[in-house]
Formats: C-alpha cells, sequence, structure tokens
C-alpha cells in the first residue's frame, strides 16, 4: 500500500486534500469544456453552408462576451486553487514542535541513515529503513555524497532532493503504525531503480526500544560457524566498505552491517533479509543489481555460508 | 490568368542601409542572442558569487591596469567605427579603406593588451568555480572579438580586392554595428570581472 | 498553374537521399569513434572464468620475475581495460579514495608512501608490477591487499594509478572530481616516462 | 497585359529562382521548401527511430522484475529518446513547418537568409547523425535529456557520452537559432503589400512568438552545456559544489531554457489549430487580436516558470509561490485561446470532418487534460507528490503528444496537397486517427496512476510488489496500437505518393496565400507577388491583385515595411551554393573535434574560417549580374514612404 492518495499522516492527508480538490475542480472544468466544445461542433455540422455578415456580427457579439465570461473564469478558478496551495503550503511549512531529528545521506544506491543526537554515542546509523515514532514530527535532514538523489515515500510525505554540497529538510509525520514503502525519486544512476526505502512507523515505546537495541555493538558470534563467518568478514573485502560496531571494521562508504539482521530486506530494498538471498547477493550483487557499488566477493562455499551465518547473527 | 489589378514597383533600391535592409535584421538577430548569452553568463557569475563565502574565491581580484587600459580603447575605438559607418553609407570606398584598416588598428591594439590581461587574472579557469566563471565571461568576448576583427579584415581586403557592389557597403554598415554590439557590452563585463570582486 | 518544378517524389527521394550522402561524409567520423566501443563498456562484474574460486582471487605466482617473459590473460585483460577503458579507470579513482589509497599516497602526490604521479616507479610500471605491488604489498609499509580487494577491483585500481602519470588513454581519464580540487587536472599533467629506481635501503624486491 | 507576355515572365522567373541539377545541386539547394522538406523527412526518420526507443522501454517495463534491457542500455535509451524527441523532432519538425510555410503564408519568395537555411539544416543533420552513431557505438548519453549534473559530471559519467549530449545540444541550438532569425525577419520583412500586422496569419504569428522564444532560452542552455564539456574535459569547477561551483546552477540554466522549450513545441502547434479551425469552419478564427496577444503572452510568460521544474530542490518559500503563481497564470492566455476556438466553432459555417479536423478535435479532448494535469504539477505542494513520478511522465506526453502531435499529423494532412501535388487518403487518416487517439489514452492514461501510488520515472524494473505490474502492461498494449497507427500514416503517405497529382491549387478551398499557388508552387513561390487586402484573401477574391515591376533577370525579393507591408526596397536573393554545406561540415569537424580535445577550437576553427570566407567572398559574375540591376538608395532623403503606385 502506497500510494499519495491513501496518507497515512496528517500532512500527507492535507496534500491529498488539496490533490483531490484540484482533481475535482479540473474534471468539472473539463466537462464544461469538452460540452461547450461538443455543442459547437454539433450545432456546426447541421448548419447552412455558410453564415451571413450580419448573422456574423451578432454571434461574433455573443462570442465576445462568452469568451470574456469563460476567461474570467478561468481567472478566478486558478486564483482559487493558487490561494488553496498557498495555504496548504504554510501549513505544511510551520516547524514543528520538538522534532526527532534525522540525518538522511544519499548514496549510489542506498541510503545512509542517522538519528542525530547530542551525545556523539547516541547517535545510531543504519541504512535503508527508517523507524520513527507514530504521531511524533521527524524532522530529516538530507544531504548526498554523491549524485542528487531524492526522498519519497508516496503515503507519507512529498518528495525532497538530496544535492551534494547542500543541505535540504522536510518533516515527516505518521498517524498510524505500519510499515510503507518509498524510492528514490531522482535519476541517479545504473540502479536508481532498485534505490529503495521502508518507513516503519511504530508506537513511541516500541520506537525507543528499537533504538535501545540498534545502539548496542554487534552482538559477539554465538556459533563456531558464525564466530569463523566472522573472521572471513575481517579478512576479505567486506571489510574495506563495511563497519560492524564493536569490531574493527569500521569503514563508512556502504551500509554499517551492525544490526544488519534486524532488517527486512537487504542491498535498498531489493531483495527479502533471508540467508539464502543474502548468500546470492554477497557472491554476485552484480547479478541481482548491476552497476550497484558492491563488488563479487568469490567466496568458496564453505566460507559463505560462515559468512551469512556471522552476519544473520548481526540481530 | 486575368487578374484584378497589377501593382508596379519598378525602380526601387535594390539595397538600402540601416533597419530596412535584411543584414541589419540578421545583425540584430545574433546580437539578440549573443547579447542574451552574456546576460545570462553575466547572471551566472553573480549567482556563483552569492553562494560563495568570500568572493573571489581563494585569489585576489584580476589586477586593473590591462582591463582598464583596454576598455578606454575599446570605447575609442567607437569613434572609427562609427566614422566608418558614415562613409559606408556614403559609398566613399577611399575613406571606407581608411576606416576599416583605423578600425582593425585598434582591434589589434585591444587583442595583444588582452593576452596580457588574461595574464593579469590572478586565476585560472579549473582552479575554482570563480575562475571558471571570469574564464567564461573573457573567453565569450574575446570570441566575439576575433570573429569580428576576421571579419573585418575580410571586409578590408575586399575593399581593396573587389569585386564590389553598393551593397557590400551595406555590410561594411552591419559589421560597424556589429562591433558597437562588442564594444558595448565590454563595459559589462569589465565591470563584472574587474569591479565585482572588489565590491565590499 | 502548373509548375515545371522536378516531381515531388523525386524531391522526397532525394531529401531522402541527402542524409545518406552526408552520412558517407561522417565516415571518417566513424572510423575515428570506432575505438569508442573499449573506452566506453561498463563492465560491472569480471567477464571469463567466474568460478568463484579462491584461487582466482589470490594469484600468488603474479611476481616481478614471473612476469617478464610472459604476460599472463589476466593480466592481459586487465592491461587492455587500463589503457582504454574509462568506466574502469573512474571505479579505481572511486576504489582509491575508498579504499584509502590516498591515506598514504595522497591524492597521487605522495606522502607516507611515494608519489604515483612522478616518473619513479621502484616497484615497475607496468600494470603486472603494479598489480603484484597492490596485492603482495611492499616493505616499509605498503600492506598486502589480497584477499582483500578482488581481482578485477585491484585492476581498475591499478588503471587508476596508471592514470595518475598519464599513462592511460587521454580521451577515457576523467578531467577532475567533484571534492576539493588537491592534485593538478588529469588531463592536463604530462604524461611521464616511467623510470625505475631502486627500493628504499636495499630492499630488493 | 497579354497571357503571352505573362507566360514569358513566369518562364524567366522559373529560370533564375530554378536549383543547380545533378548530385552537387542536390547539396547546393537554397529554396526554402526543398530544405524544409528535407528536415521533415530527417525528423521523421528521427521520431520513428526515438519511437522505437521508447517501444524497447515499453516492453521492459511490460513485466515485473523483467530483464530484457539491463540498466546501462535502459538509461542511455530513455536518455536518447527524450533527447532525440526534443532536440531532433519536436523542435525541428514544426520549425520546418515554419520554414515551408511562412515564406509562403505571407507571400514571399523564399526565407529570409536562404544559404543560412540550408547551413542550418546540414547542422541539424550532422547533429543528429553523430548523435545516433554516437549510440550505435556504445556512446549514446546516459543521464537523461536533462542531463543533471554530477550525475552527467566528469566523476559519475566517466568517457564521453555527455560530450555527446552536450554537442548534441550545441547542434541542433545552432540550427534552431538560425532558423528562428530567419523566420523573424521572413515575418516581418518579407510579408507581400497589403499585409499589415493585423493581417498576419496566426499560424505565422506563431511561428515569430516561437522564434523569440528560442532567441532568449536556447542561448542559456548553450552556455549551460558549454559550461558542462568544460568541466568534463579542461576540469572548470562551474558544477563542483567543493570548488565553489554548485549542482543547482545547471538545473536554472537547463530550465531557463528547458520550460520555454516546452512552448517552442507547443506555440506553433496551436498555430497550426488556428489554420486548419479556420479553414474547415470557414470563417476566420474569432479573436484574431485575442489569440495574437495570448500567443505572445504565453512566449514572454513561458521565462518566468522555470522554477517550477525545482520544486523539490528546497528553495525559498517565496520563491516557491511567486512560480506557483506564475505557472497558474500561463494556462489564461491558452484558455483563452481554446475558448476562440470553440467560439469559431460555434459560429462558423457548416464544419467539413476531413482528417485534418479530426486531428485537432483529438488536439482538444487529449490537450485539454494535459492542461488540467499541468495546473496540478505547477502547484509547489502537489508538485512534492507529482514530481518526478510518472504522473510528470503521462502529464507531459499529454500536452506534448496532445498539445504537439495531433495538431502537427493534422497540419501534415492538411497541407500535403500543397507540398506533393496529392491527397492523403481519408479513410487510412480516419484509421490512423482512432488507432493514435485510443492507442495514446491507453498509454498514458493509466501513468497518472502509477505516478500517484509511487512509481518514479527513468526506473528500468520495478518489482512485483509494487503492484504496478497491470498498468505497465496495459500501458504497452497501447504503444502498439500507437506504433500501428505510424504504420499507417507511413503507408498512406508512401500510397499517395504514387498516385497522380489531382489535388489543385486550394483543396480545401482555404483563405490563405499558400492556397494561391500551384501544388507544389514553382520555384519562386508566386511567378508575381499578391497584393492583399485582408486576413482572408483567398475569401475575398480568388486572383488578388499582383506586383509587377520586379527584376526577372536577378532573385529579387520585395522587401517591405513592418508595420504596414508597404514597398521599401528590392532585396537580391542568393543563388545555390556549395559553401553552406561545406562550412557546416568544417563546423561538424570542430564540435565533434572539441569533445576529445580543447584544442579543436583553435584549429577546428580554421576550416570554419575557410568555409565562411569562401560563402561570403562575391564572385565577379555575380557581382556583375547585381551591377545591372542595381538602384542605388535615395541619398540624403528618407526612403520613399509610398512608393510609384501604377495601375495599368
Amino acid at each position: 500500500m502506497h500510494s499519495a492518495l491513501q496518507p497515512v499522516g496528517p500532512r500527507a492527508e492535507l496534500i491529498a486534500d488539496l490533490m483531490l480538490l484540484f482533481f475535482a475542480v479540473s474534471a468539472v472544468v473539463y466537462v464544461i469544456v469538452i460540452a461547450f466544445l461538443v455543442w459547437a461542433i454539433m450545432r456546426a455540422r447541421e448548419r447552412a453552408v455558410q453564415l451571413g455578415p450580419a448573422a456574423t456580427a451578432q454571434a461574433d457579439r455573443k462570442s465576445k462576451v462568452a469568451v470574456g465570461v469563460g476567461a474570467a473564469l478561468t481567472v478566478l478558478t486558478l486564483a482559487g486553487l493558487a490561494a488553496s496551495d498557498f495555504i496548504v503550503g504554510a501549513i505544511l511549512r510551520q516547524p514543528p514542535a520538538d522534532p526527532l531529528r534525522v540525518l538522511v545521506t544519499g548514496h549510489q544506491f542506498w541510503w545512509e541513515i542517522e538519528y542525530d543526537d547530542p551525545v556523539p554515542g547516541n547517535r545510531l546509523r543504519t541504512a535503508n529503513e527508517l523507524h520513527i515514532p507514530v504521531g511524533r514530527p521527524v524532522q530529516l535532514i538530507f544531504t548526498s555524497r554523491d549524485v542528487i538523489h531524492s526522498f519519497w515515500i508516496p503515503s507519507a510525505m512529498g518528495k525532497m532532493d538530496l544535492i551534494p554540497g547542500r543541505t535540504t529538510n522536510e518533516i515527516i509525520q505518521v498517524s498510524q503504525p505500519g510499515t510503507f514503502t518509498g524510492q528514490c525519486a531522482e535519476f541517479c544512476g545504473f540502479q536508481h531503480s532498485k534505490m529503495r526505502l521502508t518507513l516503519h512507523a511504530r508506537p513511541a515505546e516500541e520506537f525507543d526500544a528499537w533504538r535501545q537495541r540498534q545502539l548496542a555493538p554487534a552482538r559477539e558470534p554465538q556459533t563456531q560457524e558464525a564466530r569463523r563467518g566472522q573472521q572471513v568478514f575481517m579478512q576479505s573485502s567486506c571489510i574495506l566498505c563495511h563497519s560492524v560496531q564493536g569490531t574493527a571494521a569500521a569503514a563508512t562508504v556502504a551500509p554499517d552491517l551492525t544490526h544488519i539482521a534486524s532488517r527486512r530486506t537487504i542491498a535498498a530494498g531489493s531483495l527479502p533479509n533471508t540467508p539464502s538471498a543474502l548468500a546470492s547477493w554477497v557472491l554476485d550483487p552484480q547479478r541481482i543489481k548491476p552497476g550497484s557499488r558492491m563488488p563479487a566477493s568469490r567466496l568458496p562455499p564453505d566460507d559463505l555460508s560462515a559468512l551469512v551465518a556471522y552476519l544473520t547473527s548481526l540481530q | 490568368m486575368s487578374t484584378s489589378g497589377v501593382r508596379d514597383v519598378t525602380g526601387l533600391p535594390t539595397y538600402t542601409f540601416g533597419h530596412h535592409s535584411l543584414m541589419w535584421w540578421g545583425t540584430m538577430g545574433i546580437i539578440v542572442i549573443e547579447g542574451t548569452v552574456f546576460v545570462i553568463a553575466i547572471g551566472a557569475y553573480l549567482y556563483l558569487r552569492s553562494l560563495a563565502q568570500a568572493w573571489p574565491i581563494g585569489a585576489p581580484p584580476p589586477d586593473l591596469t590591462y582591463g582598464t587600459l583596454n576598455t578606454i580603447i575599446l570605447l575609442l575605438s567607437a569613434i572609427p567605427n562609427q566614422w566608418t559607418k558614415k562613409v559606408a553609407e556614403r559609398e566613399n570606398l577611399k575613406l571606407v579603406r581608411i576606416g576599416l584598416i583605423v578600425c582593425l588598428a585598434f582591434a589589434v591594439a585591444f587583442l595583444v593588451v588582452r593576452a596580457f590581461e588574461f595574464g593579469s587574472l590572478n586565476v585560472h579557469w579549473d582552479t575554482n568555480a570563480y575562475g571558471s566563471i571570469v574564464y567564461a565571461l573573457m573567453v565569450l568576448h574575446t570570441t566575439h572579438l576575433v570573429t569580428d576583427v576576421l571579419d573585418t579584415i575580410v571586409l578590408t581586403v575586399l575593399m581593396f580586392t573587389g569585386p564590389l557592389e553598393g551593397k557590400r557597403f551595406v555590410d561594411v554598415s552591419e559589421n560597424s554595428v556589429y562591433w558597437w554590439f562588442v564594444v558595448g557590452s565590454w563595459p559589462f563585463i569589465y565591470a563584472t570581472v574587474y569591479w565585482v570582486p572588489r565590491l565590499p | 498553374m502548373c509548375s515545371r518544378s522536378s516531381e515531388p517524389r523525386e524531391r522526397a527521394t532525394a531529401a531522402l537521399l541527402s542524409p545518406y550522402r552526408a552520412g558517407v561524409a561522417s565516415v571518417v567520423v566513424v572510423m575515428l569513434l570506432l575505438c569508442a566501443c573499449e573506452r566506453e563498456e561498463r563492465q560491472f562484474s569480471a567477464q571469463g572464468g567466474s568460478s568463484p574460486s579462491a584461487a582466482s582471487m589470490a594469484p600468488a605466482s603474479i611476481t616481478l620475475s614471473d612476469l617478464q617473459p610472459g604476460v599472463s590473460t589476466q593480466a592481459r585483460r586487465g592491461e587492455r581495460e587500463l589503457e582504454v577503458n574509462a568506466f574502469s579507470i573512474s571505479e579505481g579513482q572511486r576504489l582509491y579514495e575508498w579504499f584509502n589509497c590516498n591515506g598514504c599516497h595522497a591524492n597521487g602526490g605522495g606522502a607516507i608512501g611515494p608519489a604515483l604521479m612522478d616518473d619513479v616507479w621502484i616497484y615497475g610500471s607496468a600494470p603486472a608490477n603494479i598489480y603484484a605491488t597492490i596485492v603482495q604489498g611492499r616493505p616499509n609499509g605498503m600492506p598486502s591487499f589480497r584477499g582483500r580487494i578482488p581481482e578485477q577491483q585491484v585492476w581498475q585500481i591499478v588503471a587508476y594509478v596508471r592514470s595518475l602519470s598519464g599513462q592511460a588513454r587521454k580521451d577515457a581519464m576523467p578531467s577532475r572530481t567533484d571534492s576539493m580540487q588537491v592534485k593538478p587536472r588529469q588531463v592536463a599533467l604530462p604524461r611521464e616516462e616511467p623510470k625505475s629506481s631502486a627500493p628504499p635501503s636495499g630492499n630488493q624486491p | 497585359m497579354t497571357s503571352a507576355e505573362y507566360e514569358r515572365e513566369r518562364a524567366e522567373v522559373e529560370k533564375t529562382w530554378a536549383e543547380k541539377p545533378g548530385w552537387l545541386g542536390q547539396l547546393m539547394v537554397v529554396n526554402h521548401r526543398t530544405v524544409a522538406l528535407r528536415y521533415l523527412v530527417t525528423t521523421f526518420v528521427f521520431f520513428l527511430l526515438a519511437g522505437l526507443m521508447a517501444a524497447a522501454m515499453r516492453l521492459q517495463l511490460a513485466r515485473a522484475d523483467n530483464d530484457l534491457i539491463g540498466p546501462d542500455l535502459y538509461n542511455q535509451l530513455f536518455s536518447m529518446h527524450g533527447s532525440v524527441m526534443m532536440f531532433l523532432f519536436a523542435v525541428p519538425v514544426l520549425e520546418a513547418m515554419g520554414i515551408y510555410l511562412v515564406p509562403l503564408m505571407v507571400g514571399a519568395r523564399n526565407i529570409a537568409f536562404p544559404r543560412l537555411n540550408a547551413f542550418s539544416y546540414w547542422v541539424f543533420l550532422f547533429g543528429g547523425l553523430m548523435i545516433f552513431i554516437a549510440f550505435a557505438l556504445d556512446i549514446g548519453p546516459e543521464a537523461g535529456w536533462f542531463s543533471y549534473v554530477p550525475l552527467a559530471g566528469p566523476e559519475f559519467s566517466p568517457g564521453k557520452r555527455q560530450d555527446f549530449w552536450a554537442q548534441l545540444i550545441t547542434f541542433t541550438e545552432l540550427s534552431a537559432l538560425i532558423v528562428s532569425v530567419e523566420i523573424i525577419v521572413t515575418a516581418f520583412k518579407l510579408r507581400t503589400p497589403g499585409m499589415t500586422l493585423k493581417r498576419i496569419p496566426l499560424f505565422v504569428w506563431a511561428q515569430v512568438a516561437t522564434a523569440f522564444m528560442v532567441l532568449f532560452a536556447m542561448p542559456a542552455v548553450m552556455l549551460g552545456s558549454s559550461f558542462l564539456i568544460s568541466d568534463r574535459l579542461v576540469g572548470t569547477h562551474f558544477f563542483n559544489p567543493a570548488e565553489g561551483g554548485d549542482a543547482l546552477l545547471w538545473q536554472h540554466l537547463f530550465w531557463f531554457f528547458g520550460h520555454p522549450e516546452v512552448y517552442i513545441i507547443f506555440v506553433p502547434a496551436l498555430g497550426i489549430v488556428s489554420e486548419i479551425v479556420a479553414a474547415f469552419t470557414r470563417r476566420a478564427v474569432f479573436g484574431y487580436l485575442p489569440v495574437v496577444l495570448s500567443l505572445l503572452a504565453t512566449a514572454i510568460l513561458s521565462f518566468g516558470l522555470w522554477v517550477h521544474h525545482m520544486f523539490t530542490t528546497g528553495l525559498p518559500p517565496a520563491g516557491m509561490s511567486f512560480f506557483t503563481a506564475a505557472s497558474l497564470l500561463i494556462a489564461i492566455p491558452t484558455g483563452v485561446q481554446i475558448f476562440c476556438w470553440i467560439a469559431t466553432f460555434a459560429t462558423g459555417g457548416r464544419l467539413r470532418f476531413h482528417t485534418p479536423l479530426l486531428f485537432v478535435v483529438g488536439f482538444f479532448f487529449i490537450f485539454i487534460i494535459g492542461g488540467l494535469t499541468g495546473v496540478m504539477v505547477a502547484s509547489a505542494t502537489l508538485d512534492s507528490q507529482f514530481h518526478d513520478s510518472y504522473f510528470v511522465v503521462a502529464h507531459l506526453h499529454y500536452v506534448l503528444i496532445g498539445g504537439a502531435l495531433f495538431p502537427l499529423v493534422g497540419g501534415i494532412y492538411y497541407w500535403f496537397p500543397k507540398m506533393t501535388g496529392r491527397m492523403l487518403s481519408e479513410r487510412a487518416g480516419r484509421w490512423q486517427f482512432w488507432l493514435f487517439f485510443i492507442g495514446f489514452n491507453v498509454t498514458f492514461f493509466p501513468m497518472h496512476i502509477l505516478g500517484i501510488e509511487g512509481m518514479t520515472r527513468r526506473i528500468y524494473t520495478y518489482s512485483a510488489s509494487s503492484g504496478w505490474e497491470g498498468l505497465n502492461q496495459l500501458a504497452t498494449g497501447g504503444a502498439l496500437m500507437i506504433a500501428a497507427s505510424v504504420v499507417v500514416l507511413i503507408a498512406n503517405i508512401i500510397s499517395s505518393l504514387r498516385k497522380a497529382r489531382t489535388a489543385g491549387d486550394n483543396p480545401w478551398d482555404a483563405p490563405g496565400l499558400e492556397w494561391a499557388t500551384s501544388s507544389p508552387p514553382p520555384p519562386s513561390n508566386f511567378v508575381r507577388p499578391l497584393v492583399v487586402t485582408s486576413r482572408t484573401p483567398l475569401w475575398v477574391t480568388p486572383h488578388p491583385e499582383t506586383v509587377i515591376g520586379l527584376p526577372t533577370g536577378i532573385r529579387s525579393v520585395l522587401v517591405t515595411r513592418v508595420h504596414d507591408a508597404e514597398p521599401h526596397h528590392i532585396s537580391v536573393f542568393p543563388t545555390p551554393s556549395i559553401w553552406p554545406f561545406l562550412s557546416a561540415i568544417a563546423v561538424t569537424i570542430l564540435f565533434i573535434g572539441s569533445i576529445f580535445t580543447p584544442w579543436a577550437l583553435v584549429w577546428g576553427a580554421v576550416p570554419v574560417a575557410i568555409g565562411l570566407i569562401g560563402w561570403f567572398w562575391p564572385t565577379k559574375e555575380e557581382t556583375a549580374t547585381h551591377c545591372k540591376y542595381e538602384v542605388k538608395p535615395p541619398r540624403e532623403a528618407p526612403p520613399p514612404s509610398e512608393p510609384a503606385e501604377l495601375r495599368l
């Protein structure tokens, strides 16, 4: 369920209402104009070959009035629509009280999400999944590390571009719990199509609990296989790009994997987060997302399954 | 094919000067296009400046000497230019030849000083965005200058060698109109390149 | 009024034909551009011999001496890529930064590690030499990236490193990056004739 | 005057205006109608190719998670489709209509600056060939027709793909700018005596408004693409935020051109609608002055809208409100024109429902939807949802296909007899119309819904879970219907060309001057210029007064005054020449060379200079002929306000 006309928050509702207003006015205008056109054509098909000059002059006087009235109505309609746009725009621009601040950074082709906090240790980094508390406005602060992207969750908010060298921001507020999807709206390269994201709205307590869990460093591998998987991780190409909090892996050019197993999807919403999907993604990401930034890792089968065991243990 | 009547235009001139000639309209067309380019380029300059913390970025403003000298040369060149236009419209071949040569002398002097100007901009096109836009403005104007100089050279040679007919004087006249554009656009570019960086 | 102008069909044919004539004229351009294919290809994953094995990850056999007589097929592939392919050089440029090569070599000017923009090559300037240097590591600080960087990505970095001193095709090199400019423009750099130099403190390779 | 004398004059004029024979002569053509036909055929071929690209994309999108076309090719396909349709089809094809019709409609013997006109065609052709050859060699543009930086910049688009795109812009803008100047000068200075400003045909006004838009809009994108190519080639920093540049600078430059571009495509089509409506209702369009003012207002307002393409870039709210208001404002002149046409239908004579009119009626049904969705995307608030979604894809195709292509096809049916002397089949025309009309709506209407449901533009695939598959399949089916309608059009044209020339001078009993001459017209368009006394000259008299006294041994064209179209002087028009062709080749070498090295601007300028000097340099014979007929302008006195008028 994702549609700009099925809004899940007060702000998206306002936009949806405005949209319905524009649709309704447009439908009325269309019907009226087309009705006049059809009427005029029907009349003209039955008429004598040509009107005389006197009849034409008389008809022109009537036409003058009709076109004048039409133009005036057009102006009034547009003024009304412009006013409603300005009003809704003004409401949407009002700064919310006590918003949660979340920094969103665009990358080819994934979303870096960081929850702002005065305490550096409480700043939480994750990727491709935006978790927010129901009812509380969330201020998203956008920038990009490479090219221009655009953040869009149709049922919850309009778009906002992520532009390198600039910061933009937008408010998102959701009034019912649920999971909503969105995706990058500004063409950003090969995998623009698979630069997706999900929004998880949940009650405040649940959100706080999630946040606490995510803040914890990565859980130590429990099984033999997972421990071997951790070794594979640390000694292969994974460590050059990814980070796992609490280990030596601290690179920031690719998604943070500290709690990867808690996410529902991988590869920016391209695959479900299952062990087999994870394995095929690690083995050959270019088959799933050609042109994505992750290279194939060519691990032998037992290393691969160990690695997947480690990653799925990162709850 | 008999018609209701005819209208005789025998004896109308086969060319004309000024805003009735098609050449004038063509020249104006080019001037509108190029003028728009200059306006937008200056707009881009001011836009980049509005974004910058400090302007100019990482370089001192261009040295004033050569740019100012060139402004004077260019403004002075308008005098022989206008005179040439006048004598061309009187179709005085001898004076047109003299006028064109004087105009060329000014143009060459300007081009020589322009070379020094590039040396005193204190920035390169690949230093930063400021350098890029300064070079863009300077290269744009220089391109117009060079094309008009070539145009003038060709006209001058033609005036000496022929073949000539009356409407070639229209070409000389319109060449002067175009030079007016090159002259008239420069003060704006000069002000932008040399004086905007000196604004507080 | 009847016109004596040519048959419209002929004229339409002529209008149709003239593009072809012009097409003939542009054959020269086509010839010039034919070399573009190699430059423009975007190769997302390594082709050929795609059996995922640890062996291909660790070309331990590549050493300086081994390579002098005959270059392996991988090396030849990598070499071709590096000479002509814009995407490889561009990917190499990104990975050079992502894998923190600039941490030691800066942006080619050198700092902790040696400069890469000059004409001095301690361990050889051939693609295979640079490949070996990255994979094996070198004394005095250059770590081994064996197993860390997949083969194709190493070749991309090799391509970029060689482009730093002008060894790559000019029309395949990017003019600049979207970052602070800390080195002269690459395409403006002179092509350095590679010289070899003895490694510091007598560590013969 | 006896008819023998007239016949002799006719033969002399025809000889003077004849083109050169042979294949070399084909390269030297300066006749505006031949050049226009070449433009039309070339743009139509480009249209077909870009249409095939669209069909390929529709096939890829017909199924979720389809892997028919990978992202690399798909990105090139949509970049080519957009760029080709905009730069190599929509703008030049409507300009070609102007090149063909404006001189005929104002009663001139050729377009102003005919050699430049020929040059513009060659430059256009070479630019088009360049981009298609580049695409075939895997150097097709990959960052969209809008080429946003930094994606199109040196770091994220390696190789030369975007450089070819930037030079495509240079080629096409150069030719478009040249044509605009010609059309303005033709419309203002070459009008036949009596065609005062208030008697200029509406199509010509539309072309003039368009030409002015081109003059002011295209320099912005030429400058922008020069910035882009210099960023990519010589490392300037116009768009590098780390060095003081800005990614949005590109968007401002591009959309300052890009929005007027929409009106550059659509305003000439409004002119076609006016001509067809007038002809088939047997009355001049109601409200000449409001319609002309609406065209001019559209041209001016179109420059105040560009930021509505940037509503999601986080610009200051005050600016957004301004641009919302301006964007809504432009609906008013368009509305006024629609009302005037409806009034024309309501008050005209009996309607003759031929194919051209059918397409115009289709235009109303489709374009009004596009206009209304345009009002929606003009709202900054709503645009935050619509922007870059399939809703916009639907909107722009409703506007451009409905607003420009339907009238254009109608115009082709309408003027085809004039261009070829043959009628197109009415029956095939109706088939084509219904296939096109239904196919179009089936293709593009579902995209409105897809956009609202979150489908973004420029994606090469989507997942099955998105729920977009059904509507996408429907759209692909519609695309096949459109393809079928194009096949019908081609078949119709080909079969008509095989038939005899039976159309006659004025098959539609239309009022415009273009119908006063034979079909196709003689080399000089008119044996003698005609004198006009009304907006609908041929409805006043099928045989208007003619002008005599123009020398027949040279290509003499009557130049009139701007406001009252009274004869002022005679301009001697140039003869066929190879130099425009050679100069275009030199320019092509310079443009393509500068993709690879900035030095091409230096060494490439040499052949260009040679070409232009060769072009300008007068030959002895030519000068001698001119001198024979030369009449010097009066000295020290203002030009005659009233020329010698003589009735025989």
